[in-house]
């Protein structure tokens, strides 16, 4: 892994892009070339001092040429909803954001695509959890493996990863909602379950890898449809992060080898030894 | 984490002289981290040279290691934040074997905070690290639960304050500092108790006990209901503790809760204290022990104070 | 300062039931101010009408008044501020004359802090106080430092405040409210005794002992260099401080220290407050009352509470 | 005096007029028609969720047409260095400026003026304290007063409100300035002691009021030299405040007649009654 550094970020842009929604672009160069899948950045929420605590996102996308890196993100308290209102103007006149990456391991599935060949692989993301697989489903077909996709949302305007992944893909991903409103009405686990009984949409071959992002129930569902079918499973872990370096003992997850920190031994794991 | 010297913050040349002497450790500048900030420093090494800091202050150890509390283990607040890590340790023989060596390998100074859940344990733990060459000294913290006594907090009844640090002194002749609880009626009380069993110096303040409510789900924000405040919001407490305690003790103190800036390490060393520690800021941005040690070098250059020793205690009032 | 009623923020409508019971003082909704942020109302008339608020709490009175602390009497910390106001007021008969009657004239509920340097003092205020019909309960500030006692803060003490809650209990038959000082190791043993000489209900917490530092002068913000810390950084020692209380003792709680907005209200309410109290957010925004009451109208609509009072001690841990 | 109200501001301007001064315009209707002179504002500091108080500032000069006032501040700690840095994308990225006024009482010389007439009035303002004296001198000259305007600052280029001050009276303030870059050389007490001396320029007749602001220091020798001169002699004082409308204490001004609040009793005092 690339050693973290600390980026004096411009934000080029911070748009909603759903409900509670928002999509952020930073320009980080050294992070945008050193990022990989998977990997977060824990950012300074600007203008907001009394605020003291960074704030992790993993990476959705990075564009290493133009230095840039997008976060997509969800208000879901003080933070985000701070976070929301920063402009460009707002973070160029506090000089910039500070911007910590990247942190964390990385999907195993990458380094094993990257050494085997043709892996067929199953990402399931759940919500804003869609993010993170974006950069891991490039570079699982970068290495040539065939990927399936499968997403789920509350609603339809939820959904949007969507595009980008069926532009990347060259086909629609698999989408439930909850509401109906789009795809699978329900959860999108139906959907994760249909894929492993069926294997991949590709050649019909089965998974050699699931690849999880999303609410811990989520996760656990999948983790357990992984396990039944025989599938290795890595999913990602949120856990609320002080240092996001290894240091303070906030994030850990209970595993079967021990307590883990999520940001440093994390935030990724193999889902057979996350003890749920 | 591998080497990467070139983005690393470095403190700065300087002719002002930084070194100071916390009860018997020579510090070669006043600035260490403030112990469960920092782990054994590794994981800054990305960001600072640990060698370049007065100490680095290993997180608290216990005999054989503690499982810590259940998360969420954090919450934010105004200007702070709350813990509940429990104190989460692999144990002294796990510090030994791998901090210490890495700490020494560094060049850095160490600090070994020290954790107990009885007065035996906490003697236990120094006794095994007698055997380090490594250490510069022990900082017992005192803000433990205390088993024997049924779960009170050993810091802050008098008494059991002189039984554990009178222990703690007849186990070692290293530089002993004991860190005082903030929580408290009469922290002066405190210190002198810790003063007369043999501190060498004292260390202020731990975390102050607070609260997190999640209004909407009605739950505590922490696991364990109530955690320890720290962060810039402490600081008006923590600089009342350590005035008082200066005017209340001889022993030279490390002063600490929620310096984040030279300034800030300045205030606390006007009101008493002789070396300072960085916690929570180390969060906020990796290079805060570098930055403050730069902060502290600003100040005495601006002002013309070459000895930086002179300004401990040098509150006006 | 004239009447504007237009620019006046209002409490607004709501079938969510408000009205709680602080030991024997009904309150139409669960909102005050805290003592000596508010004065007694009339400055902040332009911004709010007082007869709204659950009560208005007036600023600690002594027998003949009190010069109070030399200047500067404040200053801002991260979250937060420190004061040292000194209990500056012009004494009970001022109070009586001219406070109260207006209070009385706005239709709004008083509460009466009340402060002494003696024991005897507390209760010649509340016994000067008896004659005034305006008074809907006491709230004895125990915070002050005691003269009797060398000057001792009596709230550090469970037998001093047994002894003056006791005086203060004998003096009156009026709804008795007792403030804590947060300043203690053990604040659930203070409130007990508060609770067995008499006290009706508590109130906490008061400020948290602090300091801070002018580094460029070398000089304490503080003329009289300790001050009160108040304001958000201090919500999650409050908040700890209730629950703790709410856990030890039976009375109702008004809960105060940091609270800024309704979600805050709810806060200390789910840790065991029956009412709330607003104080340097005043500072902040002169409508915080109004604005923290319909905060609190908002959360209980949202959640679907039809009685505020179902809130008191319902946190889930 | 008008109600205060508290305005949510849009910032106009924000820009640097001078050594660590700036010249702040805010769009505040109410207070721009309201405001007497003498009076102030009570700020909060934008995007600063970690500074809690509000910054008093006099109110430099007002428009009640365009609906606008204008503050002119020093950089002292780090509240104003944070104002400084606040942009009108900021500030309305954030809803507006919260502006609390007008506050405190008035000169006495104004309603004196509008009363008697053909006052002749000194003025005296030191560093940035010239500001409030703006105002003052408007509503003077309208009310048919002689007003001389004595204006000292460390260096020339802090001199900032003196061209404002030429315009309005047509002829320029006698300045000083420490360094001797412009004006005559040293403190202004020695400009305000010769004005005392000579009378008023406009027609040599002795002053009835002289009126102070400035640091304390300034004021108090000021004020010894209006006692001397038996010309009653007016104050602007500045203390440390947390509510800013006479409820809690902070502020206190210790006068011949007891403790009295700065920002609901004063700022301005009768000279006579301060105990320095
Ligand atoms: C490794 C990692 C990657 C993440 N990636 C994304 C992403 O790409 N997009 C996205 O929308 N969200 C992501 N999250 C979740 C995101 O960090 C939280 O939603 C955010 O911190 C909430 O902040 P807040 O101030 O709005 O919430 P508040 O509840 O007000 O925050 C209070 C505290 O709790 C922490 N916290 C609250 N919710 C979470 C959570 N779900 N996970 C971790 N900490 C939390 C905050 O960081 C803060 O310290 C990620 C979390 C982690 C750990
Ligand atoms: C009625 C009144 C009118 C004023 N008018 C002007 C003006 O027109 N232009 C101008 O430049 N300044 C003016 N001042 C002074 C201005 O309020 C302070 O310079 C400013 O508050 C400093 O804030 P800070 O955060 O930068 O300083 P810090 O020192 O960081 O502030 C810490 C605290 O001290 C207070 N404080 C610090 N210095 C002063 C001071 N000199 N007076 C009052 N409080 C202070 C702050 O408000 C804050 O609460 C006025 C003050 C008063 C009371
Ligand atoms: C996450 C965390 C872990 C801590 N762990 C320890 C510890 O192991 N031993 C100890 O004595 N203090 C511990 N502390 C207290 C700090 O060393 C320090 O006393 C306190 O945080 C105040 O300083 P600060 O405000 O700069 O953080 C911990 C604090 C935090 C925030
Ligand atoms: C300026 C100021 C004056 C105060 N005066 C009194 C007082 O007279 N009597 C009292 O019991 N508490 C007094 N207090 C304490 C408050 O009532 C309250 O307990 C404390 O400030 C915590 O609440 P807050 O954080 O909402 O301000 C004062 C607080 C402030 C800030
Ligand atoms: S956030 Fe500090 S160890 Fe993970
Ligand atoms: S600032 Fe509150 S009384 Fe003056």
């Amino acid at each position: 892994m690339a050693n973290p550094v600390n980026e004096r970020a411009r934000l080029l842009s911070n748009d909603p892009v759903g409900p509670r929604l928002y999509l952020m672009r930073l320009e980080t160069p050294i992070i945008a070339k050193t990022t990989r899948p998977g990997q977060f950045v824990h950012l300074q929420i600007p203008a907001a001092d009394a605020h003291i605590l960074r704030r992790p996102f993993c990476v959705y996308a990075r564009d290493a040429e133009a230095g840039t890196i997008d976060v997509l993100y969800q208000v879901v308290g003080e933070g985000t909803r701070l976070l929301a209102k920063a402009t460009p103007a707002v973070v160029d006149a506090t000089g910039g954001m500070s911007v910590l990456g990247p942190l964390g391991n990385s999907w195993a599935a990458v380094d094993e695509a990257q050494s085997g060949s043709g892996l067929h692989v199953l990402l399931v993301g759940g919500g804003v959890g869609a993010a993170p697989l974006y950069l891991l489903a490039e570079d699982l077909i970068d290495a040539g493996c065939a990927v399936d996709v499968v997403l789920g949302a509350q609603t339809e305007d939820a959904l949007v990863t969507r595009e980008r992944f069926a532009a990347l893909l060259g086909r629609e991903p698999a989408c439930a909602t909850d509401d109906g409103s789009y795809g699978r009405p329900g959860f999108c686990t139906t959907l994760s379950q249909e894929a492993l009984d069926a294997g991949c949409s590709v050649d019909g071959a089965p998974f050699d890898r699931v690849c999880v992002c999303g609410p811990d129930p989520l996760m656990k569902i999948v983790a357990a449809q992984a396990h039944e079918a025989h599938v290795p499973c890595e999913v990602s872990t949120e856990r609320r992060m002080a240092c996001g370096i290894g240091a303070c003992l906030s994030c850990v997850v209970e595993t079967t080898d021990g307590l883990k920190r999520s940001c440093a031994d994390g935030p990724i794991f193999d889902a057979e030894k996350v003890v749920w | 984490m591998a080497e990467n010297t070139d983005s690393r913050a470095h403190i700065r040349e300087t002719s002002v002289s930084l070194a100071v002497n916390l009860g018997g450790l020579p510090m070669k500048n006043p600035v260490t981290d403030a112990s469960g900030t920092f782990a054994a420093g590794r994981e800054f090494s990305a960001f600072v040279d640990v060698a370049e800091l007065g100490a680095v202050t290993t997180k608290g150890v216990s005999l054989n290691g503690w499982q810590g509390n259940a998360a969420p283990r954090i919450a934010e607040t105004p200007s702070g934040m709350l813990n509940s890590i429990g104190l989460q340790n692999p144990g002294v023989a796990h510090l030994m074997a791998d901090e210490l060596p890495w700490l020494k390998s560094q060049g850095a100074t160490a600090i070994v905070n020290v954790s107990g859940h009885s007065f035996d344990e906490y003697v236990q733990v120094i006794e095994a690290l007698e055997d380090a060459d490594a250490v510069g000294a022990y900082e017992v913290n005192i803000s433990c639960p205390n088993v024997d006594e049924g779960g009170m907090t050993i810091g802050t009844d008098p008494a059991s304050v002189q039984k554990v640090v009178g222990a703690c002194r007849r186990a070692t002749k290293r530089p002993l500092i004991v860190k005082l609880t903030p929580n408290v009626t009469d922290v002066a009380e405190i210190a002198r108790a810790a003063v007369s069993a043999g501190a060498d110096a004292l260390s202020l303040i731990n975390t102050v006990l607070g609260m997190a409510v999640d209004a909407e789900r009605r739950r505590p924000q922490l696991a364990r209901v109530v955690g320890g405040l720290s962060g810039p919001c402490v600081k008006p407490i923590a600089l009342r503790q350590v005035w008082e305690v200066h005017n209340a003790v001889d022993v030279p103190l490390l002063g600490m809760g929620g310096i984040s800036s030279g300034i800030d390490a300045i205030e606390f060393m006007l009101c008493g204290a002789t070396a300072v520690a960085v916690g929570t800021a180390n969060f906020v941005c990796p290079t805060a022990t570098v930055d403050v040690a730069n902060g502290i070098i600003d100040y005495c250059e601006r002002q013309g104070v070459s000895d930086v020793a002179e300004l401990i205690g040098g509150l006006q009032c």
